[in-house]
């Protein structure tokens, strides 16, 4: 059943992918964006290494972690686009003011 | 009576309580501030209870649903874990007493129940045996530590608190996927029983880089502590002196404790890196607070450079751990009280003059004593000067990097002291002076000045009273992996 | 024994009761400040009259409580630290007096006196420390209450010494953190012995040990303000003239002449020093810094630079007698502390009376104050001459003493720093006493405050000339058995010959 | 393989072709309302073939039930979408391609 | 047989690669509208992948939240955020140089070779868990493994969770609401769509919740597809009265918290231990805890969808 450390990799990527974009980009619906992508990709691992159980059943128990997961992602998603709007809703541009990152 | 109180389950206790009352002050606004402090009162006094059970029967263990590890979660508490929980309580009493006289109606609605959620989630990460579990008090406290950032509304605050939030995310991410990394490579999320079965392999130091880098991302160690400044500067002050004090200790706490039990054997590079990222810590944060003509921000500056002190102790560990996680947990004890008490002194100078600009302070010694005073006792912890929490810290961690040799480590603290005492006493010399154009102040209530007197205070008596303190935090009470179970104790 | 236990501390808390109340009282309360302050003063002068009597008969008196993990805080009495403690209750008594009628009417009295009575606290515990870690908390301690008093004004120019006065004295304490660290490391104990810590150490150590003894002597040389640490010591001039007295000649250069000696006797023990060769070093740092001082000295025309230049070169002989190593030299230096304490601080306070009466700071601005002040200044022209060294005044026994000792030990070159430093003061000092005494006063002084038939009050006329006095006795009742002289004696015999 | 099972493939490979014509209708169709069409023949007819394929393999009455109500739930859904999706491009002034 | 395996594998590649794709066009693509669009059907693939991965209850949590009620906070987010925000910067600035950005590559490229490593050498058969559940799952009450672990044996996490979405509203609300959304004149089809599809919602909440403790469903996706439902009556134009928005509403969105600690509090009275229900009630408690959560959490969906403060004076 290797497939599932194919989907595993492919979460791997997924997190990358979206912790590049999250540093690369600056607007910030872009970085909720790329935040969600982050938590799919493991999300993906921790589902597709459950399944390394021969031909039984996979293991429960990520898979409800990642239920879990899944909750609090949204309610994240739900906190910071409300604190983007603010945001925008001041300055005019959904970026982050004066980069701190010097 | 007394039965009850020696067999009641307090470990649980002093997580459903903040619960209980989070949930009344949102449910009741109206009494939201009374519900409050009752709450965290009680929180201190079953704190207190669970301590007495620890002290007498030894480390608690709480198996929820009665599975036990690791198919259900455990709670855990030693002696490390029980100090944590200890300053979480007193330094939340304190600014809990100080927040009472501090919001305005409308924010005092959302303060309570927010801050409520953020104890209960603080007190179920230092009792949690889990690293699941571990993560879903960890996205439970920055959220709540989001949403207190962002409760002015201000421009900045709510920048920062974006900012926050994202690198929040992001560490938690990273975080979980080193626990899924390490779940699927031994087969557990408890602490425990990962440490009975892990061995050093690629899957095992992927999880410890991505553990490590997310917990160092929410704990602001350099350079990952972009985001601190702006939001500890701009939160309130009540908010600010508990991000400074306790959520950021929180993060630290994991990283020790997972530090403590499963990879202190074979990661010493990693925590030579620590290390040296903790010195950088030290010396940048130091010199950007040097810099800063705003108080809350060099205040904020301040915790980066103190949190570079907790890193100090990965590379001094591997002689003796237990003495180590002791000196960090104390270090991190006397920051907490000293750093409370500083952002509640600013707090009460910008009420006081509306502003926080140094050099405006405008004779805020004769006027405000009371908040100078706390001001200065804190400093002195800060800059690690006797008699103080922070000098025997700092003392301790000094004698550990002598007897090891490597006076690199020695030379960064020395710096950083000197360096702290410069950002202190450039606050208190501006105190004395009149200012150019003497301004109109404000009166502030009694119970915010002495609620930061108090706290500072506490970060001097602290100082004296470290041979308590480490016989609490003794090698016997902190739980290593193998005697762990041994030692269970369940009411 | 129950009584011994508790006596340190009692001595402690002395100072430091009254000093915690006086924070607390409203500004106006001047009368409940003024008897506080007198209480703790004379207590403290009563209970170290308790111990020094203990101790003469060789009782002990010692206090210990866990500080740090296996490491106590210990407040001990012994003779070393009576004469310090004795010198110290006594000033206070004197400087509070002065201090009263000085800042009569001035603001934030309250604060001022609350710190004040801290520092005496901390000098206490400076001078009972019966260990180095003990010591090290109080040293920094006073550095911390001292920075009230350095910029109690409020000015911008007040500000700016205490930055000075800061960035001294706390490297320093850091150096002094960091020796003690280092020493803790290798010898795992701190306490002050007789003959030292160290002489059982293996010789490996030694490169070592010499680092450390530079490192605590440049700690604790900054607020003895040997060259060239002795930056701050002119700077802090800004501050009211009761808290130069009380730098100068009681807490904080004290404190580090106090701490070499101890570290030089009880840490390392005069004779390990000896073997590791750091004294001789020590010694012509000391002589330096003697006629370094003196030379600066000379060209100030500020009064209360002079006397600060003349601080820096004075304190040092304590040093100097210390480093030379030899119970004669020895007994010089340590007596110096207190004949020191007694001339400068006399000085100290003629000068801020010529300050406050008539607005004096300059020295070409004394001419014929003699004639308008003869009380403050016949007791300005004792501790003058007791700073050049003209007997029978207390600076002359030093100077014996010192004299003798470098023979003793055939540091022979000593005699001519002795010398060229009684000449370089005899230059800055007998110009000063022509003018005041000589020369005739101008039409009218800058300010003139008016005291009826009076030189001036009595709060601050008393003080001066009691010290005055004292100076002159401590010199011509030197062998007597209450003398300074007689109880050094008995700190180097217990030093020396083992008592 | 039955008769039925061949039945089944038919259907599941008309209903794909549907899907495929769908699909390249969404994505070469010029304009919102023609790919409107493309979709929704897609949806209702192509997804009509796949159900009607399935049930033939439902083992009871009530899974094919059950496969029947999810194919009218997309019907009735897709429909009142393209409605809106159509009226929303109407209303922002988006013209029909000619 | 090979020629499933075949297809299997290609289609698991191209689903792969797919979320790949889209995950890097939804970062990617220039505009913002397109890129919540991206990642809506990427969240639609990635429901897919979860029933590749036999985790059909993930499945539908994806579904319903990940892509649903993501998707349509993103959504709406972005038509406020155009009625705040000039549209003349680019959507796609990129922080930082060129050298930063090539400096990131290069490290996330090193990050992804070990991380690739280290879930490549992780053993290819293990259980996991999954026999401690099978073993326990006769007691716990429920006979579907994922609700056993998510309300028995973890069930602690469950209850923490409530308090997260707790918090976001919290948190949205002391923000003080978000700004209404642009209004949109009625359209009489998606009255009657909302009408009909309402009762379905409901009875598909229904069921899900019922079927959880034994196949596929729970508290989280009946709550997702019930808050759905809320959502889509809010977008018919649809509000709360003013007295339902204070009390009531506070108390559906504690509801599931506070049975959580009830259930806490007495079995740790009874039984020593939180959360540690007796054989015989578990089944119960689990559907008592259920029932209540799924209205939580449903409320908690919508309200975060509404993100209108509760008190009328907040909206600045």
């Amino acid at each position: 059943m290797s497939h599932a450390f194919a989907y595993a990799l492919v979460g791997a990527g997924l997190f990358l992918l979206g912790l590049y974009a999250l540093v690369a980009y600056a607007h910030l619906l872009r970085k909720i964006l790329a935040l969600n992508i982050m938590g799919s990709g493991v999300f993906l691992v921790l589902v597709a290494l459950a399944k390394r159980t021969g031909d039984a059943e996979p293991d429960p128990v990520p898979h409800a972690m990642v239920i879990t997961g899944i909750v609090v992602a949204v309610s994240a998603t739900a906190l910071a686009l409300a604190l983007m709007l603010k945001v925008s809703g001041k300055t005019g541009q959904a970026v982050l003011p004066g980069r701190h990152q010097d | 009576m007394e039965a009850i109180l020696a067999n009641a389950d307090w470990g649980v206790i002093v997580i459903l309580l903040p619960l209980t009352g989070g949930i009344v002050c949102f449910l009741w606004p109206a009494v939201s501030k009374t519900a409050g402090l009752i709450t965290v009162a009680a929180v201190v006094l079953a704190v207190a209870g669970l301590g007495r059970q620890i002290m007498e029967h030894g480390a608690y263990r709480h198996t929820v649903g009665g599975w036990g590890a690791p198919l259900g979660i455990d709670l855990f508490a030693d002696g490390l874990s029980l100090f944590m929980l200890i300053m979480t309580a007193l330094v939340g009493l304190g600014i809990s007493c100080y927040a009472k006289s501090y919001f305005n109606p409308r924010d005092a609605v959302w303060f309570w129940p927010v801050w409520l959620f953020l104890l209960a989630a603080l007190n179920a990460l230092f009792l949690a045996a889990d690293i699941f579990n571990l993560y879903v008090t960890l996205e439970l406290t920055g959220l709540a530590a989001v949403t207190l950032t962002a409760l002015t509304g201000r421009i900045d605050a709510l920048s920062s608190a974006m900012r926050y939030l994202l690198a929040m995310l992001a560490g938690s991410l990273a975080y979980l996927l080193g626990v899924a990394l390490l779940y699927h490579d031994s087969g557990s999320v408890d602490i425990a029983t990962l440490a009975q079965r892990i061995e050093p392999n690629a899957t095992v130091w992927a999880a410890l880089g991505l553990m490590s880098a997310g917990l160092a991302l929410k704990t602001a160690l350099f350079p990952l502590s972009f985001w601190l400044p702006p939001a500890h500067a701009s939160a309130p002050a009540p908010v600010s002196a508990l991000l400074s004090a306790l959520v950021v200790k929180a993060s630290f706490y994991i990283l020790l404790r997972l530090w403590l039990e499963l990879f202190a054997d074979f990661a010493e590079g990693v925590s030579t890196l620590l290390g040296l990222l903790g010195a950088a810590a030290i010396l940048w944060g130091s010199l950007q607070a040097l810099r800063q003509t705003r108080i809350k921000l060099l205040v904020a500056y301040s915790t980066v450079a103190q949190i570079g002190y907790l890193f100090l102790v990965y590379p001094l560990a591997s002689a003796s751990s237990g003495l180590a996680a002791g000196i960090a947990a104390y270090l991190a004890f006397s920051h907490a009280l000293a750093k409370s008490a500083m952002f509640l002194a600013a707090g009460n100078l910008m009420r006081f003059g509306g502003h926080d600009r140094i050099a405006d302070l405008d004779r805020a010694v004769q006027r405000l004593p009371l908040t100078v005073s706390a001001f200065a006792l804190a400093g002195v912890s800060i800059m690690g000067l006797p008699p103080s929490g922070g000098f025997t810290g700092k003392w301790l961690l000094l004698d550990a990097a002598m007897s090891q040799g490597r006076w690199d480590l020695a030379a960064v603290m020395i710096i950083g002291g000197l360096l702290a005492a410069g950002y202190i006493f450039k606050v208190l010399g501006y105190a004395f002076m009149q200012a150019k154009e003497p301004h109109d102040a404000r009166a502030v209530p009694a119970g915010m000045e002495w609620a930061a007197l108090l706290l500072a205070v506490g970060s001097i008596l602290l100082g004296l009273m470290a041979s308590e303190i480490f016989a609490l935090i003794h090698p016997d009470l902190v739980a290593n992996a193998g005697g762990a179970v041994e030692r269970v104790w369940t009411a | 024994m129950n009584g011994s236990v508790w006596l340190p501390l009692m001595v402690v808390a002395s100072a430091l009761l009254p000093g915690l109340i006086i924070f607390c009282l409203p500004e106006e309360k001047v009368r409940t400040r003024t008897v506080l302050n007198l209480a703790g003063a004379f207590s403290k002068i009563i209970l170290t009259g308790w111990m020094l009597w203990g101790v003469y008969h060789g009782d002990r008196y010692e206090m210990r409580v866990a500080f740090l993990p296996e490491l106590d805080l210990v407040l001990r009495a012994d003779s070393l630290s009576l004469l310090f403690i004795a010198l110290s209750s006594l000033l206070w008594l004197l400087t509070t007096i002065y201090a009263i009628g000085y800042l009569e009417g001035s603001p934030h009295r309250s604060r001022f006196f609350g710190f004040f009575s801290l520092c005496v606290t901390s000098t206490s515990g400076v001078a009972l420390s019966g260990n180095l870690i003990t010591f090290l908390v109080f040293y920094e301690l006073l550095t911390l209450v001292t920075y009230p008093l350095v910029v109690h004004r409020g000015t911008e120019a007040a500000r700016r010494a205490g930055q000075i006065y800061l960035v001294y004295t706390i490297s320093g304490g850091t150096l002094l953190l960091l020796g003690t660290v280092w020493l803790y490391s290798i010898t795992g104990t701190l306490e002050f012995r007789p003959q030292g810590i160290l002489y059982s150490l293996d010789g490996a150590h030694y490169p070592a040990l010499a680092a450390i003894f530079a490192l605590l002597i440049a700690g604790l040389g900054v607020k003895a303000a040997l060259v060239p640490l002795h930056g701050w010591l002119p700077e802090a001039m800004i501050a009211p003239a009761p808290v130069s007295a009380l730098l100068h000649a009681v807490a904080v250069v004290k404190a580090g002449a106090y701490g070499i000696v101890r570290v030089v006797y009880d840490v390392f023990g005069i004779d390990f020093a000896a073997t590791l060769g750091v004294t001789g070093p020590l010694a012509v740092l000391a002589a330096v810094t003697i006629l370094y001082g003196s030379l600066r000295a000379l060209a100030q025309d500020n009064l209360k630079r002079r006397l600060a230049y003349s601080t820096v070169s004075q304190v040092s002989y304590i040093t100097l007698g210390v480093a030379i190593a030899g119970p004669v030299a020895t007994i010089g230096g340590v007596v110096h502390l207190v004949h020191q304490g007694l001339m400068k601080i006399t000085l100290f306070f003629c000068a801020g009376n010529l300050a406050e009466t008539l607005g004096i700071h300059k020295v070409h601005e004394m001419n014929g104050a003699g004639r308008r002040m003869p009380w403050t200044m016949a007791a300005f022209t004792i501790g003058a001459f007791g700073m050049i060294g003209v007997p029978p005044v207390a600076g002359f026994v030093s100077k014996w003493y010192l004299g003798l000792g470098a023979l003793e030990a055939e540091a022979h070159w000593v005699i001519f720093v002795l010398v060229g430093s009684s000449l370089l003061n005899a230059a800055y000092f007998l110009p000063v006493l022509h003018r005041v005494w000589f020369r005739d006063p101008p039409d009218n002084w800058p300010i003139e405050r008016d005291f009826g038939d009076k030189e001036t009050a009595w709060a601050l006329l008393l003080p001066p000339v009691i010290t005055a006095l004292l100076a002159l006795l401590a010199g011509l009742a030197a062998s007597a058995w209450f003398s300074p002289l007689e109880w050094v004696k008995l700190i180097a015999q217990r030093e020396f010959y083992h008592l | 393989m039955t008769l039925t099972d061949y039945a089944t493939a038919c259907l599941l490979i008309l209903g794909g072709i549907f899907f495929l014509a769908g699909t390249v209708g969404l994505l070469r169709f010029p304009d919102v309302y023609t790919r409107l069409h493309a979709l929704t023949k897609a949806d209702n007819v192509g997804l009509g073939f796949i159900m009607a394929g399935l049930v033939l393999q439902a083992e009871s009455w009530l899974a094919a039930g059950k496969l029947l109500l999810i194919w009218l739930l997309v019907l009735f859904a897709s429909a009142s979408v393209s409605y809106l999706i159509a009226r929303r491009a109407l209303n922002k002034g988006i013209r029909i391609w000619m | 047989m090979d020629v499933i395996v075949v297809l299997e594998w290609a289609f698991d590649a191209v689903l792969g690669l797919g979320l790949l794709w889209l995950a890097w066009r939804t970062l990617n693509s220039p505009d913002l509208f397109k890129a919540i669009v991206l990642f809506i059907s990427f969240g639609l693939l990635m429901a897919l992948a979860w029933v590749r991965l036999n985790a059909p209850d993930i499945a539908l949590a994806e579904a319903a939240i990940g892509a649903g009620l993501t998707g349509a906070l993103l959504l709406a987010a972005l038509a406020r955020l155009r009625t705040t925000t000039d549209n003349t910067m680019p959507a796609q600035l990129p922080a930082g140089s060129w050298f930063q950005r090539g400096l990131l590559i290069v490290l996330l490229s090193g990050s992804a070779a070990g991380l690739g490593y280290a879930v490549w050498i992780l053993p290819s058969h293990t259980s996991g868990l999954s026999m401690a559940v099978t073993a326990n799952l006769d007691v716990s009450g429920a006979r579907n493994p994922v609700t056993a672990v998510l309300l028995n044996f973890r069930g602690y996490d469950t209850m923490l969770e409530m308090i997260v979405l707790l918090l976001a509203v919290l948190g949205i609300w002391s923000l003080g609401g978000l700004p209404p959304r642009p209004e949109r004149p009625a359209v009489a089809v998606l009255d009657t769509f909302s009408r009909f599809l309402i009762p379905v919602f409901i009875l598909a909440a229904a069921y899900l919740l019922w079927v959880g403790a034994d196949a596929p469903g729970g508290a989280f996706q009946a709550g997702s597809v019930l808050g759905a439902a809320g959502v889509l009556l809010l977008l018919s134009g649809w509000r709360p009265g003013v007295r339902l928005m204070q009390w009531p509403l506070r108390l559906a969105l504690t509801i599931g918290a506070i049975t959580f600690i009830i259930l806490g509090v007495l079995t740790l009275l009874y039984e020593q231990q939180l959360l540690a229900y007796p054989v015989a009630q578990a089944g119960r408690m689990i559907i008592l805890l259920e029932s209540l959560a799924t209205v939580s959490i449903a409320v908690t969906l919508a309200i975060l969808f509404l993100g209108e403060s509760p008190d009328p004076e907040e909206k600045k």
